[in-house]
């Protein structure tokens, strides 16, 4: 009963974001809307997926769209041509799927295709091949850890896509004068500061629990990688950019990312060479469950710090960017001149 | 049982709003949120999949003999921290459009492309 | 024992849970923004204290309790500093509070200033 | 008992969604962002304990910790030149 209320929450939500035309109340709706698709994803069961939303859906995208408007300004104009075109085609192929669902299994139906060919292996059989109580954590970091791989290789690409998108260079950052404009949160905030202070071993500490019991609970390497970096750019932007690049150089953060990759991959090479199969861990030692351990603890590892640094890089750079465009405000607008 | 498809309706809804934000709306960011919600509809589709009635989160404790099914867990989780990050390469390519062209309209970027 | 136990912790949930609707309901009400912020911070504090009450004097063990006493922590600290932050960034970007009924209709639910 | 904890945070959800789509000012919708962050923790805590698996209270930890980073994005970017008046002109004039 619980998801239906959630759906339909979910609905008005996204009719919300529809019809709204300023930008930052659509921003706050999207965070609301990962919210509550996080609550659902817990009334269907499936605690990591909701823990990933969580942080990724409210946190980080919430985030970067804020950024973004705040470098293009929030409102939207009214586009001028009418959407009969759109309403056509969305309503051709939405009729055409609902059409298409007259095929598929009833909702919570036991015997359903997706049931019964693979999963029951991984329910039954898991804790005795791999030795972990979470079952998503055995399908993601080792029975389909060649997939992970490509993800976290995705994710990999993508950050070095920001960052090439968006770099730039250090010396026009460092040579132009600091702006004295009203500095943000970290000078007029004393109140955010100390709670910021108190809550942030504790964020790193909770990451940190959740990176090493995702064997055992909700969590591992994608989540902790997330709530890693939220915890640290909480910290940009209550001390400012230049505390944060202060303890971690964004050159190190980059290193950082592709050691995480490395290493995921070299586990994959390590079980190669001691003769068994690409992310076999059963080779890894002598007693195959201890080397599955041992493999997911590497791979998770890997995984946290890929995530935690390309999230880290995609936040830095847009925040550099920003930085360098307020610097530079003045005289791009004058050379822009009207149209 | 009327309502057993109720999920897979729903998320199609969701599907078709993000559709047609993309296409019919001009604003670039908008165009990303809609595609984010595209994104999530598909996320709840397979979520609801997974889902067995009666059935207990996937993590193996005392007492418990159903579970719901582990791999679209699997496979959703990857795909949403994927999903941010080619977010945020969507939204770099909005940046360099807004410094390149000063707006992040449809509209007017193509009449400055004719033009 | 068990009695009173679940009879008290009901009665937290109860009042809890009163206090987040009533909350709510002054946060669509109320008329301008510095007011609909009293009802909204002061009622999530309160209901969330003791629904988290409520439901820590059923927990089954001590890590679930442990648990949720975090969750109480976090949020106490969480909350006011949240508001706080609130209030003072939407009066330094000039939110004016609405301060009679009719006489001033720039404040409050616009905000131009 | 809980059950009936849970319907009224549902409730109290839908009035701060109301509250969120209404505005009028920017803070308004923080607001009811940040009321809605509070009530989904409660919400997570309670639906372990509806599920009988109160061992996932780490989401509803993870919820506190999250909205408290978002909230901060929130206003610290809403400090930007871009989330005010000359835009909120600029929307008058084309209209």
């Amino acid at each position: 009963m619980i998801n239906f209320v959630l759906l339909a929450l979910l609905l008005i939500v996204a009719v919300g974001i529809m019809r709204l035309q300023d930008l930052f109340a659509v921003t706050m709706l999207l965070s609301i809307y990962g919210l509550m698709s996080a609550t659902f994803f817990v009334a269907m069961d499936a605690v990591d997926v909701a823990f990933t939303e969580a942080s990724v859906g409210a946190g980080i995208s919430t985030l970067l769209l804020l950024v973004v408007i705040s470098f293009t300004g929030r409102a939207e104009r009214k586009t001028r041509h009418k959407p009969y075109v759109a309403l056509f085609v969305v309503t051709v192929i939405g009729m055409l799927l609902l059409y298409g669902t007259s095929d598929m299994p009833y909702f919570g139906s036991s015997d359903a295709p997706i049931h019964n060919h693979v999963a029951p292996r991984y329910i039954n059989d898991s804790m005795r091949e791999i030795g972990v109580p979470n079952i998503v954590t055995s399908v993601l970091a080792s029975y389909r850890a060649f997939d992970t791989f490509g993800e976290v290789v995705v994710i990999f690409t993508a950050g070095i896509a920001v960052l090439g998108l968006l770099s730039v260079s250090s010396k026009a950052l460092s040579n132009s004068q600091p702006l004295n404009r009203p500095r943000g949160l970290y000078q007029q905030h004393i109140v955010i500061r100390i709670v910021a202070k108190i809550l942030l071993p504790f964020i790193f500490l909770f990451a940190l629990y959740v990176q090493f019991h995702g064997d055992f609970g909700p969590g591992g390497g994608f989540q902790a990688g997330v709530i890693f970096a939220a915890a640290f750019i909480l910290y940009a932007m209550t001390f400012g950019l230049d505390a944060a690049t202060a303890v971690v150089k964004p050159a190190v953060i980059e290193l950082i990312a592709a050691v995480g990759v490395l290493l995921y991959g070299s586990v994959g090479i390590a079980t190669l060479l001691s003769g068994g199969n690409f992310f076999d861990y059963d080779y890894l030692l002598a007693d195959p469950i201890a080397g599955q351990h041992l493999g997911i603890l590497l791979i998770e590892l890997g995984v946290g710090l890929t995530v935690t640094c390309v999230m880290v890089m995609i936040c830095f750079g847009f925040s550099l960017r920003r930085k360098a465009h307020e610097q530079k405000a003045v005289m791009n607008i004058s050379e822009r001149g009207p149209k | 049982m009327i309502l057993g498809l109720a999920n897979t309706w729903v998320a199609i809804v969701l599907m078709m709003i993000g559709l047609y934000i993309v296409i019919a709306q001009g604003n670039l960011i908008k165009k990303i949120i809609g595609l984010t919600l595209f994104q999530t509809s598909v996320f709840i589709f397979y979520i609801s999949m997974g889902k067995v009635a009666g059935g207990s989160a996937p993590i193996l404790a005392q007492g418990i003999t159903e579970y719901s099914n582990p791999l679209p867990h699997a496979l959703i989780l990857t795909a949403i921290v994927v999903g941010i990050s080619t977010t945020a390469l969507a939204l770099s390519l909005v940046v360099r459009i807004k410094e390149t062209y000063g707006s992040i309209e449809e509209e007017e970027i193509q009449a400055q492309d004719e033009s | 024992m068990e009695l009173l136990i679940s009879i008290s912790s009901g009665l937290c949930l109860l009042v809890g849970s009163f206090i987040c609707i009533s909350g709510a309901v002054g946060v669509l009400r109320f008329p301008d923004f510095y007011t609909r912020m009293h009802a909204a911070s002061v009622t999530d504090t309160a209901g969330m204290v003791l629904i988290l009450v409520g439901l820590m004097m059923v927990s089954p063990d001590l890590l679930v309790l442990a648990k949720l006493v975090m969750i109480l922590l976090l949020g106490l600290l969480i909350g006011p500093t949240t508001s706080h932050v609130l209030a003072k960034s939407a009066f330094r970007n000039g939110v004016k509070p609405k301060l009679t009924s009719n006489s001033n209709d720039q404040g409050g639910d616009t905000s131009k200033s | 008992m809980i059950t009936a904890a849970t319907l009224a945070i549902f409730a109290a959800m839908i009035l701060a969604l109301v509250r969120a789509f209404a505005g009028p000012t920017l803070y308004d919708r923080v607001l009811a962002v940040n009321m809605l962050g509070t009530k989904t923790v409660l919400l997570i805590a309670l639906l372990g304990f509806v599920m009988g698996r109160p061992e996932f209270l780490d989401i509803a930890i993870v919820y506190a910790l999250i909205n408290f980073i978002s909230i901060i994005a929130v206003l610290r970017y809403s400090d930007s030149n871009n989330f005010k008046d000359p835009d909120q002109k600029s929307i008058s004039k084309e209209l």
